[in-house]
């Protein structure tokens, strides 16, 4: 079944996505740049971790984002500042990458600062949650990124509930919820998306199908070619977007983005895209065994920032010699060196690196602070 | 079933959980209440009566039957700075909305440090000996005591469900409410409640009648099942001092120790199955702090460790009785 | 939204039901003539239980099954007698009614005896789980019925797993399952027939949607009018029964059942009917406080026995003086008497009835027994 | 990981399950596996490793991330004659299948008068000190000892994974089985397993250690934490006894209490949350059982009432460990 990436940028269910008449038809040549930019810091930081993690320096399981980027950068570019995320356990750059539009080193940027997310990654007194859950269980409440627990799909009813709490109090604000195709089957996902859709909630949940559920394939986590079908289910949109082009996820995530700001309730938007090491760190020299080889290959030849430079070739807002300058495109962590990205990207994790080092960790006593919060 | 309200009316248990969540809607615009068939209908039991009537759907929604989602939602609502009472049809039905309450409700201001608190009351209507069989009857509240971040209240008089009622919807932190609903409209129990605006803090225990020879300690239905025994008890020539700990998480273990320091003698009344209920909490927390006043040792009176059968006879045999309590008691004062 | 019952016989989403075509075509006027007995009969166990209950008769709640009779009469009567069925609250009659077509007392018919059921209902140590639990939790595994908890929509699982379990052994049985449309918002409805389409199994999933959930309007519950829609995303069919009508559920479900046995999967039927009463016996004088006169007037106007009479008669297999026999059509359980039905239909019943007054209490030490099975 | 095979080969906690598995598979043909990414991959640790080559998807399901319909429908494949291994794949996301676990399963044969009856085995990887935070360190086993109707067991090493696994998958009643993941490689632990077919019964108590003056009565992980303490405690001048009860519910007390004859003192240790977690059941029972034969207060040794922290400093401050067992067993020796 559902294992090959589609360019499905034709096949949106609603006219939104013709030529003239699509949401990237209002960005401009330096959002395609930054757009850019962004795809090589969210692949830096991953290549960066995996490299940290290699060395022995993070404790914890790291889930690789490599390959999947340009579903966070397409689809957090368009989100106001005031929108809410959740991000899952393969979505790290999301942390930082939210309004990162407001500018890398605005201070009151709604995002998290790369101090706050390597903070959490080295698991020191400095992040945002002192560290006392691991690597993407962080979140916070002044910046409206929910905080998961490990359970799948356990923030979609939370999503429905902050966007519920805004329209209440006059705010018109759009969550935007991260799940792996594999989390789809949890009941709550049910639950969360019926009500949503009962309530016309403005919520958007981003299924990245990545085609394995750990080492699960999707024909036996689901009947259909598409997870977007789950959508039908609830009568409301289900899109598909081709996962690997950030510009054609930036289209599909603000058609729906569009559609829940307009009162008209929640979407799905399937991401076609492929996992390009194992489920975690651990499981990158065993995947193997469940994943053949050759399906690899294939699932990682559409490289996110190949696709990305390609655009911007043809639409002649890149040359091949600056494409070709920081060919990070195409290569694995254990192939890729610091030239191959723009040196404002490795500086910049290299900030957030630094100061994590030197961040002191939380002292033992804090493990048994926090249970309950004291009365007023 | 209109109550007339003349300052002295007394007020049945039901009356009172009603009054204190309309009172709190009131003073707090930020408070919302979710749960199925808690609108028009106003609730299985009634206790939302007149709720979406003078706040609309905005504050009162009917939600799909959906005990996830419902948890979920609330404390999506309560990050984002509301406060939210979530009706369990029954409190039974827990259990498929758990791992949003023990994983994500429960731990919330732990992982985040204290920056996030959530302000949630769940709460529904518990307890046996009234013939609603496995799923209409439990008291399920270890599953939660065991579960860091919740606390848990179960109130045995209207004064009480008032003023507890009150304290949880103020408190910043889930509180799992378990009221007794043999006791909704149980006509023994009315009493009149104060006018004035009151509540009964969290985590404070009351001696219900004092006694010398032993201390029956217990909450819910069983506080008038121990009253029940001390009466025997006292045709047997023995007084029992007998504590309604009312809040069980968190748990206020100087009035029992205090007690004990009297008593000597510890007897603990839980409807709940005995392993891993309640009980032995309390019965432990005592053994380690108050060893030296032990003059027996001390006794659990609980459920069976059975689910609760239907058939009354059935149902009774399972569960304390005024009975099995008296038994225990006497044997606990003549050790 | 959906609140009005349609005639829904045309709207079958595949050919299957094009005269000529459809499984009634194989149903004898005796097959109708037995069908409407058991229309009577589902229709007199109600209104005897309603009296016997208002009488202070029984305990616990009487989830009354009036007016939506059709919907297990016609689901149930073209299974085969080792199919599996799980009945939910309002479905008392169809523990006897399963397998019903081998003999009413036929002592190796796959379904109850109308002594066990009673026995039950009165809480009687002679009930197939000597009432330990209440009304209709009761189930056989010799007869292959399912037992219910209260959480709804919690048996969909376990028929996916006892027809899973037949398949293995070389038995090609259907499981049907029986739902009230606000039951299919749980998460392990979702994540039940997820599992199912996947797999293929032969599951049957029957939405009686009565237009209510308690005290709950279905807008509150779906946003679709048509809640055979879930069926939708999971690529599942959805079909669409009149529940007021025998003949169209039996077609309906039929199709569903043979498409299932035929190892293609999985199908939803929604049933579309109206609850007469109110949720519970204890609800009747309250549930206009939510329920507006004009629509029970409405909604309870197409009485199944009336409509399969029409039926009958237009067919020539029944005459009109016939049908006005026994006129318990359009009557609430007030009004009703035993002369408003056939003798056969309230001499067996009352078998029932007297056989389980006079039946023995379990024993109270039967409180503490079956807690463990003890090893062989 | 190949081991080989010569029969004095000293085999780990991991393989030990996996035999117990692979055995039991083979001896019963209407067994059948289920659980996420239990085929080709064999499991996220691997206990299921070459199990989908051998018996193929007719046996052994991967599943979709759905706790529930896994549990739902192994219970009806148990109702239908089958026997289901269940893997939760941290015992963590157990929470996701409660209501199935404990309403549905749970109580099958008891609700069915002994008809039905469900041979179902839930497993996973269990436990904390492995820097596994909040949701991959749990020990929940307290909120199912409440639930009746359900066996749970913790082995603690590999003799008895093996034998108490294979008697859970003989065992007619549903058992969750917590398996202590930072075991499940440990070198120091692995021992050779008898060649020829065993079951280690379900209920039966091993005192791993004979002394005198203290029994340290415990569970997984923590009875290496218990011995680590009566090595110290022997530095010092006294014996402890350790018990290791392996099987949670049903409780072996005879064990204990016949241990406590002996030593007069009593601590429990058990990394689960204090509050209704099972030291506290532990103790209670003991405490009505063998009051006369305690010398001191008998003293728990448990997880804080917080959830498990990420960070090592951290997790350590809130986990029982040999100094504070130490600590404890000393004060209790000395009382
Ligand atoms: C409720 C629950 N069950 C099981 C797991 C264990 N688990 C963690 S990630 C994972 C696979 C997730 O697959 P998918 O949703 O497709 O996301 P991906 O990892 O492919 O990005 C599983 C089974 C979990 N975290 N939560
Ligand atoms: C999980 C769960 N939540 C809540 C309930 C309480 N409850 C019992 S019946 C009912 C309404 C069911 O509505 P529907 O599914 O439409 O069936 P109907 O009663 O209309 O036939 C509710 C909410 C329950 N039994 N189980
Ligand atoms: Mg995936
Ligand atoms: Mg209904």
């Amino acid at each position: 079944m559902a294992t090959t990436t589609t360019d499905t940028a034709q096949t949106s269910p609603d006219g939104q996505s013709s030529p003239g008449n699509r949401p990237s038809d209002r960005l401009t040549p330096d959002d395609y740049r930054e757009l850019l930019k962004q795809l090589y810091l969210a692949r830096y930081f991953d290549v960066r971790l995996i490299k940290e993690k290699k060395r022995g320096r993070l404790r914890g399981t790291l889930y690789s984002s490599h390959n999947q980027e340009a579903i966070l950068v397409g689809s957090l570019y368009g989100l106001e500042p005031m929108d809410w995320i959740s991000p899952i356990h393969r979505d790290m750059p999301a942390f930082f990458l939210k309004d990162f539009r407001s500018g890398w080193d605005n201070p009151d940027r709604m995002g998290m600062t790369i101090e706050e997310v390597c903070s959490q990654v080295w698991g020191k007194a400095t992040s945002p949650g002192r560290a006392r859950d691991n690597w993407s269980h962080i979140g916070s409440k002044s910046k409206r990124i929910i905080h998961s627990t490990s359970m799948l799909a356990g923030t979609i009813p939370a999503a429905a509930g902050v966007v519920l709490a805004d329209r209440l109090n006059g705010l018109n604000t759009v969550a935007v919820t991260y799940n792996g195709e594999g989390s789809t089957a949890q009941g709550v996902f049910h639950e969360a998306i019926n009500f949503a859709a009962v309530e016309k909630l403005p919520v958007v949940t981003i299924i990245e199908n990545n085609q394995w559920a750990y080492g699960t394939p999707t024909h036996y986590e689901y009947p259909l070619e598409d997870f977007a079908r789950r959508a039908d289910g609830y009568g409301i949109p289900g899109l598909v977007a081709d996962g690997q082009d950030v510009i054609d996820v930036y289209n599909k995530v603000m058609q729906a983005v569009e559609h829940a700001r307009s009162g008209n309730g929640p979407s799905i938007v399937e991401c076609k895209t492929f996992r390009a090491y194992g489920h975690g760190d651990h499981d990158d020299d065993r995947a193997e065994k469940y994943r053949p080889a050759e399906e690899v290959e294939k699932g990682r030849k559409r490289d996110p920032l190949h696709v990305m430079k390609a655009r911007m070739i043809e639409m002649g807002i890149l040359t091949q010699e600056e494409a070709d300058k920081h060919p990070a495109e195409g290569k694995g962590a254990s192939e890729v060196t610091d030239a191959d990205f723009p040196p404002e990207v490795s500086e910049y994790l290299s900030r957030g690196v630094n100061f994590a080092v030197k961040a002191p960790l939380p002292d033992e006593t804090e493990g048994a602070m926090w249970v309950f919060k004291e009365g007023e | 079933m209109a109550v007339a309200v003349t300052p002295d009316t007394k007020k049945n248990y039901l009356t009172a959980l009603k009054e204190a969540i309309a009172e709190e809607m009131a003073r707090n615009p930020d408070m919302i209440c979710m749960g199925e068939d808690i609108g028009a209908l106003g609730g299985a039991f009634g206790v939302t009566d007149g709720l979406i009537a003078q706040y609309g759907r905005e504050r009162v929604y009917d939600m799909p039957i959906s005990e996830a989602a419902i948890v979920g939602t609330a404390c999506g609502l309560c990050l984002n700075g509301k406060t939210v009472m979530v009706e369990m049809q029954f409190i039974d039905f827990i259990s498929c909305g758990f791992d949003q309450i023990v994983n994500m409700t429960a731990t919330y201001h732990y992982r985040t440090a204290g920056e996030v608190n959530i302000p949630m009351v769940i709460r529904g209507p518990a307890g046996a000996y009234g013939g609603g069989a496995l799923y209409h009857s439990q008291m399920n509240e270890a599953w939660f005591a065991n579960s860091p971040g919740l606390k848990i209240i179960c109130p045995s008089t209207p004064y009480d469900a008032k003023g507890l009622m009150k304290a949880a919807l103020r408190d910043p932190n889930p509180v799992i409410v378990y009221e007794i609903k043999d006791l909704y409209r149980k006509r023994e129990i009315e009493e009149v409640l104060p006018e004035e605006d009151y509540v009964v803090p969290l985590g404070k225990a009351k001696v219900v009648q004092e006694g010398d020879d032993v201390t029956i300690v217990t909450y819910g239905q069983n506080v008038y099942h121990a009253l029940g025994a001390a009466e025997k008890l006292k045709e047997e020539g023995f007084s029992a001092e007998v504590i309604d700990i009312r809040t069980i998480v968190p748990l206020d273990e100087d009035t029992i120790v205090e007690s004990l320091k009297k008593t000597n003698r510890l007897v603990v009344v839980n409807e709940a199955p005995r392993t891993c209920g309640f009980a032995g909490e309390l019965l432990s927390r005592m053994t380690e702090r108050a060893f030296e006043y032990l003059d027996a040792p001390p006794v659990r009176i609980t459920r069976m460790d059975t689910p609760v059968p239907w058939v009354k006879p059935l149902e009774l045999y399972v569960l304390p009785s005024v009975a099995k309590i008296t038994e225990a008691a006497l044997k606990v004062c003549r050790y």
